[in-house]
């Protein structure tokens, strides 16, 4: 077990490495287009092969990853603090306040993901910062409950009790028993999303929303392959790959990560 | 034990099925591999496919389109005029000019107020009621009564079609005149297929509306409609000129192109039809199987980029003349639509008699250096918009990343914005753009509507599209055609607007579209037309 | 069954709410529903003049709470007015599409369940054994594959090589499988993971000493008493997904050609068709509020506690 | 001999865990026989617990388990799994520790005990089944017994669930009856009620009873025979009178001090950690009275010096040879007796 908890590390500090360093690494300009090399396949001169307009397939991987590995991680990080805040708040305090926020919550689980993403897409302008925002709103309201839930637990336990016989006040409470007790189920929640957010990236570029061209992450490049999947397979399977990849590690590292600080709660993360 | 014994079952189940769902995934990933090292395949499939369709469809023609082309009775028309199911008073011919089809002639009166119609003898609607003067004042009497009614093929508006119309009149049985307040001489033009349809008498309610299926005189009748799923079409025994081959023929809804493809190589469905029937990179993809074949026919869209000429750069005609000679036309067309339309430096679309042959001059030395007089030695960012339902049907995406490298050399930094339909369309209202790419249907031959729309100074497409572009001859010219009868006249004065076009570039034509259809090689005469197909002359291989 | 009323009550501010909020986007969104009525074929250009009138026409130049008013107290009488763009009734329209879309969504519940039940199952009872391993990674997979990328494959395989199940279309169960499939194996995945967990939470327990002390055999251990306790966690989030394939679904309908509600939604929300946005938001928001409802009843069921009126903890 | 039922010889068991292998139970001897009540006591994490749950083979499957299980003459180690289950209930019972978590809470009272019962009289009526729960419950001294049958345990007191678990534990009528610690969470008062109805039950049954608690007052009272756990080893083992009014191991002396009735006084210092076990006298680091060669060396276990005056003083009591013998086994794991 522990040398496929290093394995999938290993493979994972790689590929984040060779993103990192892509204008070091990448063969060429990930968007420079040749119509004369258009849809060529695998060779020693493009190892990986060109897309549609001749642009270097394996540059546009390594670019991409960077694209794909630090979006995933500021969407989820950022998605996870707002549910952390109002799960707690909701989880912590009880009564009224849980009540109204639950009705928040339920909102915003009901509404169309679609109506909304695109009303966000509209009012900011289709890029980076609304597909941040869009999809925020999108997935704060999962993650808050899960917190939420998590906190009632912890709520009930005798020692958060006794703290509070003891007269600390609900900052310290909050920050010294909720905060530490919830890391563990929040990093392991945390790494089960990312794989989810880099899909869910992709398939939202179509609606103006995230990455513009020519600037792909590896969603847009699976995307964007589709029409070419039966003859030219390389152009969906290469960016396809690295993004199963990557998830797969990132979820290995985040059951080993489970087993090391929780052992309590594993369903409520394969919740999300 | 019974309950350990079931216990079991589910468990076996539950293998099995990770199993099939396993082995789907393996055999995708093999069915990928040996599609990329055998190219066609399709000798070995030959021999599976028409057993597996032969049995179900051996009278019945399956056919997909990209969307509902009968959107039902409370439509304007319920169903296109590509099905045949009701024919028009005038038609367009090939090359674009009015052609008789339920009228079979016509006569102008001197002053071009009055008109008169001969109608086609021995025809009856679907329901059996003769088609004659009273079903004509009967259809006419229903447009005024509807519009203007929205549909996605056109808006029936009897004051768009018939501006000034008086009164329809019955002359005698097979004649009918129509009596306007101001002179009408294109008037054929825009009496064209969805100007004029004729239905039964019988076949409105109250409003206007269908009381029912359709019941037209075309070679096909609807027998069966399922929003959103098919329609059925069945060859009309007591059609008035040449019969339906097909005496059956089933049209799918299949929205998703790639799912189309799939449905055409499985034999599920023998050939596609409608705008973007077949993206041309799956055409590419389907002639790799010799048992499909292509048609291709003028198209009636054209490609454009409107620039934002209301502000700077392209405010400038310098600039836009830059862009127009940068854009390699012959190379976009070949390279991401294989060829099939037509490069142009002309505004108006090839399919309109009135069209003139300008050819498109690429040339990026004058391009940079005129680019080099506006811009002087800074770079200027600009952005690009691009609506997402051109992503479905064109490669609009590729199209972009295309321009926006292009473009790099007029000293142009290119943003590119993908908006969704309606938020592109506020965006180009508002002026909040500097380039859009953007489509244009021709809605009928006689050119005014859309050279007025594009070129007058209040032109709605000039307006809406923030083209910002004026020109105090076009405006006379506009108002001068408005009354002139004679076509000769009229075409000398189309033909000067299309010059000074090319030359001031109100928007930056790019190419006519080819209308652009796929089909099983075991269906044969069905061909593509300008709009729509050769669907009366489809029928199986004998 | 005061507890019911009360979740019922919970409900109306929810699907106020959920609706207040999808008509405030819907206007907020960039776009206008009149220019869209009067350019929806494809090549007309409206006048200003002609979209001035019409947005009139469609009171769309009222305030937004009037709007908004003035759709709730018809809804509040069942009339969810029509679309903008056909003109239909959108309430019918919703109906005639409902089977297509629910009939899809239960076999795909069921598909998950099969897949994500039995398998987790067997993870648990296998753990960190060969079969575990492999559900996992399995998992992992299904969870990390594009639903569209599943689709096309699942056509190119099942009707084009092998010409057994038709590519698209409505109508037979063979039409429901492949879009079925895709819509499962997202939550299928999840429901293993999950059966999986709240499995070995359950083997872990006292109660399970108890049985296996009685010489019970394993396997009747694990389906009496293990899954029977298990099943009350699996069952809240069946139900929760229930709802999200419900409006996930869309992508899938396209693909696969169902005339579900889904493709009828997007329709309405690219084109602005606020009636339809809305219809579809309040259908979909009360299948998110029954299924919840019944969960928590189906949960009661599972769980003597609440059933004989009991409280939890 | 012949009612000696159990004979457990060096049994260790081990676990194997993140933080190293854990030595839970080391090198543990002793012998149950029929109609007595051998009491094991210790701190929590003496290996008390485990070494009943190894009796049975129900310890977690990364548990591994050597020595030898001689049960009625088979070695219960050697059995196959399926061999293992039907010993399991109907001639082995386990009246698990924690009655408030040990009943499964989704069913019944009545289909819990059905289910025992059923396990070793196989398939007779529903009517059949029903009257033996509720009989078993009535022996139980649990008032309406028939409805108790349709209850769930959420409906119980600790102290009813203790009792439907020993009405488990006695379905099938077993040989030997292992109950762990089934006083715990109780208060005081029903904890000698359990208690004295377990032994009662034992004793009427002819069955033996292996008594696991830490309740040194329980264990005084009721048994016939006493194990001191430290550390996973048994460290004395004897009479339970004789071992309470002469304990010889210095850490039973202090187990006894620090009881409520003996004022209370507490060990000095903690238990060794389990992973990290001393190689010598495993109670070294806390005992008063060691000796340079406990650090090292590891102690077996010796005789008592006063056997034979013990052994006339239980005499009169008891009346039998049995006495002497056991007598005779009063011995304890410290080089004070070597």
């Amino acid at each position: 077990m522990k040398m496929s908890y290093r394995a999938a590390a290993g493979l994972l500090a790689f590929v984040l490495l060779a993103s990192l360093l892509a204008p070091l690494l990448a063969p060429y300009d990930p968007n420079q287009i040749n119509m004369a090399q258009r849809l060529a396949p695998l060779s020693s001169v493009h190892w990986l092969g060109t897309d549609t307009l001749g642009r270097d397939v394996l540059s546009r991987i390594l670019y991409g990853g960077r694209v794909s590995i630090v979006l995933a991680l500021a969407v989820t990080l950022a998605t996870m603090l707002v549910g952390l805040l109002l799960g707690t708040i909701s989880g912590y305090a009880g009564g009224w306040i849980d009540e109204a926020i639950q009705i928040v919550v339920s909102i915003f689980q009901g509404l169309p993901g679609l109506a909304l993403m695109l009303a966000i897409a509209g009012t900011l302008g289709p890029g980076v910062k609304s597909l941040f925002v869009a999809l925020l709103f999108t997935s704060w309201a999962d993650f808050s409950r899960v917190v939420r839930g998590e906190v009632m637990k912890i709520r009930e336990e005798s020692y958060v009790e006794g703290t509070r016989a003891l007269g600390a006040g609900h900052v310290y409470i909050i920050g010294r028993h909720m905060l530490p007790n919830l890391l563990g189920p929040l990093i392991v929640l945390f790494t089960i999303r990312i794989g989810r957010v880099i899909l869910s990236i992709a398939s939202l570029s179509f609606l103006g929303l995230g990455l513009q061209p020519p600037a792909a992450d590896w969603g847009v490049m699976v995307n964007d392959a589709r029409p070419y999947f039966r003859s030219y397979p390389h152009l969906m399977i290469a960016p396809g790959l690295c993004i199963a990849a990557v998830s797969l590690c990132i979820n290995w590292l985040g059951d080993g990560l489970r087993d090391k600080l929780d052992t309590r709660t594993e369903k409520e993360h394969s919740l999300l | 034990m019974k309950r350990t014994q079931t216990a079991k079952n589910k468990k076996r189940i539950g293998v099995l099925f990770s199993l099939c769902l396993l082995l789907a995934l393996m055999g995708c990933s093999a069915a990928n591999g040996s599609n990329e090292s055998s190219g066609n395949n399709g000798l070995s499939q030959q021999s599976a496919a028409p057993s597996a369709a032969a049995d179900a469809a051996s009278e019945e023609i399956v056919l997909a389109a990209p969307r509902d082309l009968a959107p039902g009775p409370q439509d304007a028309y319920y169903t296109s005029t590509i099905l045949y199911v009701w024919e028009p008073l005038i038609t367009a011919s090939e090359d674009g000019k009015p052609a008789p089809k339920l009228a079979e002639a016509w006569e102008m009166s001197a002053d071009g107020k009055e008109w008169t119609f001969m109608l086609r003898k021995g025809v009856t609607f679907h329901d059996g009621a003769p088609f004659n003067a009273d079903a004509v004042l009967a259809n006419f009497a229903r447009y005024k009564q509807v519009s203007p009614k929205s549909s996605p093929f056109y808006t029936l508006d009897i004051n768009n079609s018939y501006p000034s119309l008086k009164e329809a009149v019955k002359v005698d049985d097979s004649t009918i005149k129509l009596i306007f307040d101001n002179p009408q001489p294109t008037l054929l033009y825009s009496m064209i297929n969805f100007s004029s349809p004729m239905y039964s008498p019988n076949n409105f309610d109250e409003n206007g509306d269908f009381n029912g299926l359709p019941q037209g005189t075309g070679p096909f009748k609807l027998v069966q409609h399922e929003k959103d799923q098919f329609s059925l079409l069945e060859a009309y025994d007591g059609y008035y000129g040449e019969k339906a081959k097909a005496q059956k023929i089933r049209v799918r809804v299949i929205p998703d192109p790639d799912t189309r493809l799939a449905a055409l190589k499985s034999g599920e469905i023998l050939g596609v039809m409608d705008l973007g029937a077949i993206p041309p990179a799956l055409a590419e993809e389907l002639l790799k199987d010799d048992r499909f074949a292509v048609s291709t026919a003028k198209s009636t869209i054209s490609h454009y980029l409107h620039p934002n000429g209301a502000k700077a750069p392209f405010n400038d005609v310098k600039m836009r003349q830059a862009l127009s000679l940068m854009i390699d036309r012959e190379q976009l067309v070949k390279e991401l639509y294989l060829g099939y339309p037509t490069a142009t430096a002309n505004i108006l679309n090839s399919t309109s008699p009135f069209y003139k042959d300008i050819p498109a001059v690429h040339h990026s030395e004058k391009a940079i250096a005129l680019a080099h007089e506006v811009l002087g030695d800074s770079r200027q960012a600009v952005t690009l918009i691009v609506p997402t339902y051109g992503l479905d049907r064109y490669p609009y995406k590729a199209q972009a990343e295309l321009l926006q490298a292009v473009l790099q050399e007029l000293q142009l930094d290119v943003t590119i914005q993908i908006l969704d339909g309606a938020a592109y369309k506020e965006a180009q209202a508002q002026g909040n753009f500097d380039l859009a790419m953007a489509t244009q249907g021709l809605p009928n031959g006689d050119p005014y509507t859309i050279l007025n729309n594009y070129m007058a100074s209040e032109g709605s497409s000039n307006k809406s599209y923030t083209l910002g572009y004026t020109n105090a001859r076009v405006d006379e010219l506009l108002n001068q055609v408005k009354a002139t009868l004679n076509m000769d006249d009229r075409a000398a004065i189309y033909n000067e607007l299309q010059d000074i076009a090319a030359e001031e570039l109100p928007t930056i034509p790019l190419f006519n579209d080819a209308s652009l259809i796929a089909y099983n090689k075991e269906i044969t005469g069905y061909g593509a037309l300008v709009y729509g197909t050769t669907l009366p002359q489809l029928e199986r291989v004998q | 069954m005061a507890y019911f009323i009360r979740r019922l009550a919970a409900a109306v501010p929810v699907l106020i709410g959920i609706t207040f909020i999808a008509f405030a986007l819907s206007v907020a969104s960039p776009g206008d529903p009149a220019v869209e009525l009067l350019s929806m074929n494809g090549f007309s250009q409206p006048t200003e003049e002609q979209i001035a009138v019409k947005r009139e026409e469609m009171g769309l130049n009222d305030p937004l709470l009037a709007q908004y008013g003035h759709w709730l107290s018809k809804a509040l009488q069942g009339d969810l007015g029509t679309s903008y763009m056909t003109k239909e009734s959108v309430s019918g329209e919703l109906l005639r599409r409902l089977p297509a879309t629910l009939s899809l969504s239960l076999l795909a519940v069921l598909f998950a369940v099969l897949l994500g039940v039995p398998s987790g199952m067997l993870m648990a009872i296998r753990r960190n054994r060969l079969f575990d391993h492999i559900g996992r990674a399995l998992a992992l997979i299904l969870v990390s594959i594009p639903g569209f990328w599943l689709a096309i494959m699942l056509i190119a395989l099942w009707s084009e090589k092998l010409q057994l199940l038709p590519t698209s279309g409505y109508g037979t169960w063979k039409h429901l499988l492949m879009p079925a499939v895709v819509l499962a194996s997202g939550t299928g995945a999840i429901l293993m993971r999950l059966t999986r967990a709240a499995l070995l939470e359950e083997l872990n327990k006292d109660y399970m000493l108890t049985a296996r002390a009685k010489g019970l055999r394993e396997s009747f251990i694990v389906l009496r008493h293990a899954l029977r306790n298990a099943c009350i966690p699996l069952l809240t989030v069946i139900g929760s997904y229930f709802g999200a394939i419900v409006g996930g679904s869309v992508i899938v309908e396209v693909i696969f050609a169902v005339p579900g509600i889904g493709r009828f939604a997007m329709d309405g929300i690219f084109r602005r068709d606020y009636p339809v946005i809305q219809g579809y938001v309040v259908f979909t928001g009360l299948i998110y509020v029954l299924f919840n409802l019944a969960t928590d009843l189906c949960y009661g069921l599972a769980h003597p506690q609440i059933r004989l009126g009991g409280k939890l903890r | 001999m012949s009612d000696t039922l159990m004979v457990i010889k060096q049994l260790d068991v081990s676990f194997q865990t993140r933080e190293g292998l854990v030595q839970a139970v080391d090198g543990a001897t002793l012998e149950l026989k029929h109609g007595r009540i051998f009491g094991l006591i210790g701190e929590t994490g003496s290996g008390k617990s485990v070494l009943g749950l190894s009796l049975v083979r129900l310890l977690p499957a990364h548990a591994s388990v050597s020595g030898s299980l001689l049960y009625k003459g088979k070695d219960l180690l050697q059995l196959s799994p399926k061999e293992m289950r039907q010993i399991r209930g109907r001639e082995i019972a386990l009246i698990p520790q924690n009655p408030a978590s040990s009943l499964n809470p989704v069913m019944t009272l009545g289909s819990q005990l059905r289910e025992a019962i059923r396990a070793y009289a196989g398939r007779t009526g529903s009517k059949r089944l029903n009257a033996q729960a509720a009989g078993l419950l009535h022996a139980m001294n649990m008032p309406d017994a028939e409805q108790q049958l349709r209850r769930y345990p959420f409906q119980l007191s600790g102290g009813m669930k203790q009792r439907v678990l020993a009405a488990m534990g006695l379905a099938g009528s077993p040989s030997l009856l292992i109950a762990d610690e089934p006083t715990k969470g109780l208060d005081a008062l029903i904890r000698v009620q359990v208690t004295e109805m377990l032994a009662n039950m034992a004793r009427r049954t002819g069955a033996a009873l292996l008594l696991i608690t830490h309740d040194l007052d329980v264990a005084r009272v009721l048994c016939d025979e006493v194990g001191v756990m430290y550390a996973g080893q048994i460290i004395e083992q004897g009479p339970a009178k004789e071992l309470f009014a002469q304990p010889m191991h210095p850490y039973t002396r202090g187990l006894i001090a620090s009881m409520p009735s003996r004022g209370m006084i507490p060990i000095a210092g903690t238990a060794p950690s389990l992973t990290d076990r001393p190689a010598g006298c495993k109670f070294y680091d806390r005992c008063g009275s060691a000796m340079p060669r406990c650090e090292a060396e590891q102690p077996d276990l010796y005789k008592s010096a006063h056997t034979e005056i013990t052994n006339k003083e239980t005499e009169p009591i008891d009346g039998t040879a049995k006495g002497q013998q056991a007598a005779a086994k009063h011995k304890a794991r410290c080089f004070l007796y070597a």
